[in-house]
């Protein structure tokens, strides 16, 4: 309902304990009224010191009286020229309407009517309640470093690692027969292998461009009966041969898909 | 006095933080657990009357001062961080409904949360994200620590004060099945306390 | 036990320094420091025969875990670890070849080793530093200890197998048949995978 926390209490500096003497009707002091943006919060919370001053269990509380008192406390409030929240105004609000249905004949009462709304305000603040006094027994109990202290300085608990290395002697063996082999002069033999230069590529391509200015695959470019060692350097250097001819500006490359034929043509000079 | 109870004495008075039996019973090179936990209760019994007691927090071990002497030890150290009201309120909400989300934080309190208080507890150390609920927005939800238990002198969640009778009388459900069952349950003591009566109870 | 034997008690606990009777007689709302010298002697009686103790040392008071346990808050695990590869292939290196440099170490093995291996070798006890080679930079130069003839079976470095019968068992294999397959089985092939790298076959 509200993001901001507020507090009304007076300037000397009052807790939250003693918010009952701030806001009772015998001891208001109006003008030590102020805000705070701490430790209240929001309506809920307001309703709850309302409903507690009545000094009767929340079961039993006359939500018509708490109404009562909270729209007066506003008042008074909104009279003290105070910025109030705007949630404390929506609350009110919420409850005024809630009042007036309350105090309605029971035929024009509308769904969710006003009984189960204030029944459920009623249990909301049951919890609240509930809460707080649980949150104030927990702070009350042997809290470390309020009631009981740990050890000043302890040692500490150490366990130290201490490796147990294994190897055997097949292992240590076999690790240094490997080193020996891996480097060991290694013989690298290049074989004498038929292959086209660019340069053959290059006058080749560009002659059988010359013949007419269709479209024609790479492919056809090639040696018709070579090896097949022979047509991949072959087919190497005309790729080339083809992307050499295009940047001279001789020849247009076309591919319609990836990995499809690749087709070339003559630019007319 | 047996050497497991002197070694498990040693242990957690030199250790840094508390411990299970489980990890105590690793430590001491794998003594039975079962030993260990007799071991541990009979230590506790006989520091029952000293200046110093072996407390269990969470199914965690530690000696800590006699509560009855805080008196004379409080006025070096006092240590201890002052919580808001806020935050305080906050720390009750998730340990007494955990796992809880922050909707339902602010739903009992009737206002927002800041981001900010859920942070103080956490960076205490006393409350962790316990994962996500499984509804519509998978909200984070939040519960205590072991650390809250051992920094607030429970020995578990049931220790938490009044936690029986809070979850007996209902206080600890959510507010619509409260409603519900008070609704139906008994209509006439309902109508009773919000002064009129009404047959629209749906 | 007196309440001020328990204060005592508790004081020294959470005390983070040892404290004399002084100090303590302070501390405790001015005690008489007679009387917290009687309850420290009581409460050090007490623990006599417990896992922890209260000593003084140098008029300071303090408690401390009992001596014998030692042992016990200082555990060495010793945990199995096998040899790596590498390690392996440094310490046959430096077993035939010892004493040797890491830079000699590198350029037999074919590959940069790191300190770390030398640093295993050296803590399993097989290695040690024999000094530096007198040659510019004066290099460490390492060898293999008596723990390592022990570990290994060997009665002396004369042990190991020579290159030669390293070839005879078929430990230098590899390479030889693996080049003979490559030139000999498949020409058309063997241009394309002659160059890979043959250290694999070992």
């Amino acid at each position: 309902m509200t993001s901001d926390g507020l507090l009304f209490a007076d300037p000397t500096g009052a807790t939250p304990d003693e918010w009952d003497e701030v806001a009772s009707e015998a001891s208001v002091d109006e003008n030590a009224l102020y805000l705070e943006l701490d430790g209240w919060e929001g309506p809920l919370d307001l309703l709850l010191d309302l409903a507690r001053r009545q000094k009767v269990d929340l079961r039993s509380i006359s939500i018509l009286a708490l109404v009562d008192q909270y729209l007066d406390y506003i008042d008074r409030a909104g009279a003290l020229k105070l910025e109030l929240a705007a949630d404390y105004l929506v609350m009110a609000a919420w409850l005024a309407y809630l009042k007036s249905a309350m105090l309605l004949p029971k035929e024009e009462q509308e769904d969710p009517s006003p009984e189960e709304l204030a029944l459920k305000l009623q249990l909301r603040l049951q919890r609240l309640g509930a809460m707080r006094d649980a949150a104030a027994r927990l702070m009350g109990g042997d809290r470390i470093g309020r009631d009981v202290f740990l050890r000043g300085s302890p040692e500490g608990l150490e366990i130290a690692r201490k490796n147990l290395w294994q190897c055997d002697q097949f292992a240590l063996i076999e690790a240094y027969g490997r080193v020996k082999a891996r480097t060991a002069p290694a013989i690298h033999m290049v074989r004498e292998r038929p292959v086209m230069t660019l340069e053959s590529a290059l006058d080749r391509v560009s002659n059988m461009l010359g013949v007419t200015l269709e479209w024609m695959e790479l492919r056809d470019f090639l040696p018709p009966h070579a090896e097949p060692r022979l047509k991949r350097s072959a087919l190497a250097s005309s790729f080339v041969a083809a992307l050499e001819l295009a940047r001279l500006g001789k020849a247009e490359l076309q591919q319609e898909d990836t990995f499809g034929p690749l087709h070339l043509r003559r630019v007319p000079a | 006095m047996d050497e497991l109870a002197r070694a498990v004495e040693a242990a957690l008075f030199a250790a840094e933080e508390p411990m299970t039996a489980e990890a105590l019973a690793a430590f001491l090179g794998d003594a039975p657990v079962g030993d260990v936990r007799e071991a541990l209760r009979s230590v506790a019994g006989d520091y029952e009357k000293r200046g110093i007691h072996l407390v269990e927090r969470g199914k965690r071990w530690h000696f800590e001062t006699a509560p009855d002497l805080a008196h004379l030890l409080r006025r070096e150290k006092e240590q201890v961080r002052r919580l808001s009201r806020a935050a305080t309120e906050v720390l009750a909400i998730i340990a007494y409904h955990e796992p809880v989300s922050r909707a339902e934080i602010e739903s009992i309190r009737g206002v927002q949360t800041s981001g900010g208080t859920l942070d103080v507890l956490m960076e205490a150390g006393w409350v962790k994200i316990a994962g996500r609920r499984e509804v519509p927005g998978r909200p984070t939800i939040y519960a205590t620590t072991p650390e809250f238990l051992e920094h607030f002198g429970l020995s578990s969640r049931r220790d938490l004060p009044g936690i029986a009778e809070l979850r007996a009388t209902g206080l600890l459900d959510p507010i619509d099945e409260a409603y519900d069952e008070l609704v139906g349950a008994d209509e006439g003591e309902a109508e009773a306390t919000v002064e009129s009566d009404s047959g629209d109870h749906a």
